[in-house]
This record gives C-alpha cells, structure tokens and sequence, in this order.
C-alpha cells in the first residue's frame, strides 16, 4: 500500500467542474458526487437535474429553513434556483433516457478498462439489491464521469481489467477521476491524461489491476 | 354532480381488498401519502403487492404498513434507504418478495400502464444481471430490453392542492410518482392539504387532471414522516 | 327507398346523451355527434374531452369572442369550463388509449354486425387517406357509440354483414344510433332495442343488410 | 451565462439544412409557428420531411412550404381539412409523399422519441390496413402492433412564454405538439409572444423545461392563420 494521499475530494470535484462546459445539463450521483456543485468556477452556469424530479437544483438551504418536499436524489434538503422547474418521474426519466441530460458524475466500486461500471451492488449473497436510477442514467446519458479513491480501503485496486461486481452498465464511462489521477476510456484502453504530482507512472500502474497507458 | 370527495380517509381506503396492488406515491418522506397509509394499516387488507419507490422509514407510513405483514411482495428500485430498517429485517427473514426495478424503468412501466402501452423498449439494464431473463431486442445497431407495463388496482397519493373534479396540484419534489400512478390505477385515493372550487386552479397549470382520479381526502396537516422519525413513533400508536 | 325521416339528428343525440350516465368522460367526434353536447339532460354531469388537449370542453363562445387557439378536434372555437385543463397530445392520448374515456360517440360509414367499424375513408383510390384519432379512440375507449342516418343518401345499407370500406377497428361499437332505431351489438349479433313509431320491424330489417333481432 | 434568445426568426432557423428532419407544432392553426415557417421558406432548404398533425390550410405557414415544394414528404395523421389545397394537389400529381399516422400512435412515437424508448407496443391501428406488415404482438390475450420511435433534427414550436433557459408556457389548446416535439428533436426552435426573467414562471407550472429547447425567438404578435386566410394572403408575399 501507498500513503500518498492525492487530491483531496474538493480538489477531484474542481477538476470535473471545470471539464464540463458552460450551460451543460449535469445530473449529479448521491455522495462524493454531489461535491461537484460547490465546486462550479465562477462565470459558469450549469443546470443540475435530480432524477426526482427537479432542474435547476440550487445550494442547501440555510439550516432551519429546510423543506422536506424539496430534495434531492439522495433525500438531502436543497433549493431551487431561479428557472428551475417541477416535474414527474416519468419526464424526469425521459431527460435522462432520452440523452437530454449532458453529463452525470457517479461512484464507483469498479470501473474497467473498456469503460464498465460497477457501483450499485458488491454481489454479497445477503444483502438487499438496490439500484435506484444508476443504470438509467448509464444508459441515457453520453457523458459518465466518475469520481472515487483510486483504490478501495483495504487497498484494491478499483480500476480492473474486469468489473468482478455486477455490472451498472456496460461501456459507458468517459472518464475517472480519483485521488491520483485522470484518466479517460479510449477505444485503445485507459490513458492517463493528468497524475498528481506526488505520484510517478510505475506506482500508479501498480495500483491499476488495468493497463495505463500516458499522454505524452 | 361530480364530487370525487370523499370525507375520511378511512372510507376512502375501505373496498382495498386482500391481494390487492397498490401504488404508493412518493419518494422518500417526500409525497408518502401517510394518512391514508395508516388508514389502510387499520382497515388490515392483507397479502398486498406494493409498488412503490422505496420501502418507507422507521415505523412509519409504509414500513409501518410492511411491519404490520400486509405486504407480500415490494416493486421498488431502492428498498433499502438509511432509515429503512422494517423491509431488510423481513427481507432476510425470507418474509417479504422483492422485484427490484431501476427507477427510470419503474416510472416509465407505470406511465405505460396508465397510457394503454402494453410494453415498450428501454436501454436500461442491457449488460447487466438486471436484463437475464428479458428478452432483447436489437434496433437500429443498439440493444434494448422488453419491459411490459404496470398498472394496479389502488394509487395512494398525496397532493397540496384539488378541486371536487380530483383534478390535482403537488408540491415541489413531492410530485415525483404521483401523476403517473393516478394514471395506472384503477382507483386512484389522492390526500390534499387543500381543496378548492373548480376553476380555482389555472387550467393551464393542472398536473394531474380530474380524470385519473376516483377519489380526494382532503388531510389539512399531514403530519411530517421526518418529524415523526426523530420522535421515534411507531404506527399503529 | 322509404320515405320516413325518423328520429332528427338532435333526437338521436339526445338518446345518446341520456343514455351516457352521470360522471362519465366522453369524446365526441366531428359533426354530427356534436350534437351530444346540447342535450345532456338538466342536472346530468358529463366531462367532454378533446383529444386536442382539453378536458371540460364547454359551449361554443359567442359571436365574436372565438379564439383561434382555443378549438376542438374538428378546429371549431369551443370554450372551457370551470375546472378544465389543457395537456398536450401525448397525454391527452394517454386517457384515450389507457382506457380512461368512459364514452366516445362517432360517425360511421358501415357498422359491421360484430361491431367492425368504417369510418375513415371509402377506400377510392384518388382520395387522401386521413385517419386522424378515429383509429386511438376505437381502440381505447370501451364504449363506443355510433351515430348516423340508418342508409345513405342513395339508399344503401350501412349496416352490414361485412364492411367494405377500410376498417377503422374490430369488434368495437357498442350501441348504433340511427334515425329509425337503437340497435345493440351483443355476441348474438345486432339487437334492435328501440325502434321508430313509423317503422315496422320488416322496413327497418329490409333497410338493414345484416340480420337484426328484436327485443320483445 | 446559458441565453437561448436569439433575435431573429431568420438566425434560429438558418443551420436548418437540405434533407432535414422537421417536427411543427400545431393542430390546425392552434400553436402553427407561422412566422418561423415563413422563416424557413425564405431560408430555403429543401427535401424536407416534415411531421406535423396536419398539411396546412390556405397558401400561408405550412401549406406555403409546402407550396414552395421544400418539402418531399409528410408523416401525418390528417392531411386534409376544410382549407387544405395545396397539399391533396402536389398529393395527386404525386409530388410529395405521405405516410399516414393514428394522431395518437403520432404522438406516442414523438413522446417515445424524446424519451429514449426506441419503440412500443400499441393497440391502434389491429384489424386495419394500416397494421399492415407492421409486426403484430399478442399480450394478456390482446393483440398490439410494434411503432417505432420518431425523432427529428429540428422542430418548430410555437409558445406563449419563454425565459432564456427555454422554460415554456403555452396557450390552451395551441400545446397540443409542442412539449413532444420539444422532447424529439435535437434542435428546437421556439417562437414566443413573451420572454420573461428566469423565475417569472412559477416551477410548478412550467410546461417544457428549458432542457428540451434550443433556441427561442420573440414573435411579440404572431400572425392569425385565420385572418391570413380570409383575406386570401400568400406566402412569399
């Protein structure tokens, strides 16, 4: 195991705050994700959608004025901006599937080298499957960025050759972002597109179980 | 005269029958129509399939329903939420079924119910275990799986606003599953905090209109799912 | 040919509309069954629909305060009364296609006597074919009630064994409202359940290509 | 900064190429997006298919498109009405060519198109010729036929309210298309009477969120088809 730490999760949401472009519609998974909204640069207007049935998804709202018929995905209170708008599940599911949202940023448990996803269940025989609106958003949206720790707690890497949890979706990650590095899915594998600087190619490889390969 | 109003929520819940399928509204505590939940709790139809997106919280509205065993079987996409502690202990019991739908699959079957659409085509779910069993088709070079239409006997909603003709008016988040389980229920059982002369709501801004819905209770201040979570009640009290 | 007017088109209309209970939802097609609207009984509520996208179609506007964007199917300046709303074309065919139109009233060509119905085109070559919601509401709306003038202007039955002009559904009329009778389509085939004072039983089974059974 | 508004009906139409795929809203004159049609035929482009309910009346809007032979084909569910005469005329020389839609299965193909659905099974059209070499399905003992999804590269839409987002408001039964082919085409080009702040339209009511829309226009008195027509007017004039 390595003790370098990385980025900070502020400091991976800034990244793909700022790879995303101005007036994008962005759908925005529950936890690690949701960082990706404090974190838009200044002069940039994106519009986030909630599956649940909200565009236009603004900051928390101030402590005791929080509504609980106005959240998010992740049942968290937030507030609507000016030109937001309400709709139901079913409308809200047509932007997603219809390919109107442009981008979504997820967890993961996995991601493999030709862009699989797995991060809605670890497969444990005992535990209660649940997927909420993750493989509808892999399955409509054209941009899937991921934001995770380059490898999980015990030290496993999570950037494999091969999703060994059930899959989200197949071939549908555009990029990953961790702790360590960018690295976007091509055609001809993973390439490495920035690496932090504490970390040189050969140890970020030794924590890939995928192969790297390194813009030049 | 239509009068779609109903004066309890008891009698609005009363023909539910054993076996019955019933939408439930909301997602999370956000639109759970949790008057006429507990209605249904002391009416007792049993052996119940309950479609809805999750599974309910604490001892509350829908898990109060699922801990008081009227439920057989759960259609939901996340039955499992930091709250929901009923549905995983008889889950693992082996004393509830689960048909886990993704929720963009969930919504789209249950508008398809409402609409007359018998079955329809989703990307949703192709590579992943979630499609084993399904038939796939192939359209224009992509791979889609046949997902078939949902209705039920029963919706149970919850809505800010109604007039006598159960045309209806949500709240902010709180609409979510509401306007497409009016749809795909035979009789359609709405709550409203208020209710209003036809033609108080702007024609143009009905979200749900009249004609999906059977039945309206009007519950003036419906207690608060999170409230009573943090107070630790449990239904029935 | 006969020479009996029987019943007026209003007459008929006012059958229908007794006979379409209270509370119902109903569309009405174009022309003649129009007519159903101006004679609902007194203290009978009935919701018309438009599949144009109103709910609660009420009474034509005066002289003079018609708006263009407020019309019916047939594109005639209606009005809306209190407690209408207005949705557009993929919901409104929701309620038609889903089941949730109680009553829908058309005109026919031919009424086969298992209920077939023709009612969009007389299948000449030349013409332009042009179908319309006939097709949505045949199949969607469980009640389906005809009405129409018994034969045509040049004498011919147009109720019969088989239609000969394109179909518009199978097995879908319920009740046929002529100007002689009120004739039902059962699985026995077509019952005559009230007939014309000036009619006898023979004229109007001679006017009739297929077979009628009388109600004693 | 995301700004829709674009100023000139000529600008939001002028990428609208040769070939292109059209959804226009409109139910007869009802929601026509007449001004941004006239804006087309002086753009010009050509080989056109265009979706819409019906084929125009008169020699204004759609029918003058038409007229101006920019248009090879029509997917439509009612191609004749009472002031309809230039379309059954190119029609029987055989001019442009006709596929003929159920109003309703028209507008589930454009939702479906918008939604992501690619196809679906619907009972309209069994036991006509217009199921005809459409594959047939039996479900629950009822037989449907199999339509696929419609989807465009641009539509024409016509609303009473913008914001710059694309958030619309549309004026009673002038709705009718306009939110589905919002949804279905990649690029949708919205004439309104109104444009308004962000926030100006309540989010409870807003019609077509902004999502949907491409491009908005500010027509502040669009022209009366009908009025057109009664005083015989064509386009070019």
């Amino acid at each position: 195991m390595v003790n370098i730490k990385g980025w900070s999760n502020d400091e991976i949401a800034r990244k793909i705050a700022i790879d995303i472009p101005d007036g994008s519609y962005v759908n925005l998974g529950i936890g690690l994700p949701e960082l990706v909204a404090a974190n838009i640069p200044e002069g940039k207007e994106i519009i986030f959608h909630t599956e649940n049935g909200l565009l236009g998804v603004g900051p928390p709202p101030p402590p005791g004025q929080e509504d609980d018929e106005l959240i998010n995905a992740g049942k968290k209170p937030v507030t609507a901006i000016p030109g937001a708008c309400f709709f139901h599940h079913a409308d809200s599911f047509a932007m997603i599937r219809g390919g109107h949202i442009d981008y979504c940023v997820l967890g993961a448990f996995q991601v493999s080298e030709s862009g699989d996803l797995a991060n809605w269940s670890t497969g444990e025989l005992n535990a209660i499957p649940a997927v909420g609106g993750a493989m509808d958003l892999v399955a409509g949206v054209p941009n899937i960025f991921i934001i995770m720790q380059h490898i999980t707690k015990t030290g496993q890497p999570k950037i494999v050759r091969q999703c060994t949890y059930p899959l989200t979706g197949r071939q549908v990650v555009k990029t990953i972002y961790t702790n360590l590095a960018v690295i976007d899915v091509t055609p001809h594998g993973l390439e490495v597109r920035e690496i932090h600087s504490g970390m040189d190619r050969e140890t970020l490889q030794n924590l890939t179980e995928a192969s790297l390969s390194f813009r030049s | 005269m239509i009068n779609k109003v109903v004066v309890t929520a008891a009698e609005a819940v009363a023909d539910i029958f054993d076996g019955a399928k019933i939408m439930i509204g909301g997602f999370g505590e956000a639109g759970s129509p949790i008057e006429l939940i507990h209605a249904l709790i002391d009416q007792g139809a049993k052996n119940l399939t309950v479609i809805s997106n999750n599974t309910g919280n604490g001892h509350v509205g829908l898990a109060a329903l699922i801990e008081n065993l009227q439920v057989k079987k759960m259609i939901c996409s996340f039955p499992r939420t930091a709250q929901s502690v009923v549905f995983p202990e008889l889950y693992a019991k082996g004393m509830i079924e689960l048909e886990l739908v993704p929720q963009g699959t969930l919504a789209e079957r249950i508008r398809a119910g409402g609409a007359g659409i018998p079955a329809f085509y989703t990307p949703t779910t192709i590579g992943t275990p979630l499609a084993e069993g399904k038939e796939i088709r192939h359209i224009d070079g992509k791979s889609y799986v046949l997902e078939y239409a949902l209705k039920a006997d029963f919706a149970l909603i919850k809505c800010k606003t109604a007039d006598r003709y159960g045309n209806l008016l949500y709240n902010k988040t709180a609409r979510n599953f509401g306007p497409i389980m009016c749809m795909a229920a035979k009789t359609s059982i709405v709550q409203t905090s208020s209710l209003v002369e036809p033609g108080e709501i702007d024609p143009e801004n009905v979200v749900t209109p009249g004609i999906f819905v059977k039945r309206v209770v009007k519950i003036s201040n419906p207690l608060s799912e999170n409230q009573l979570l943090r107070e630790n009640r449990r239904y029935p009290w």
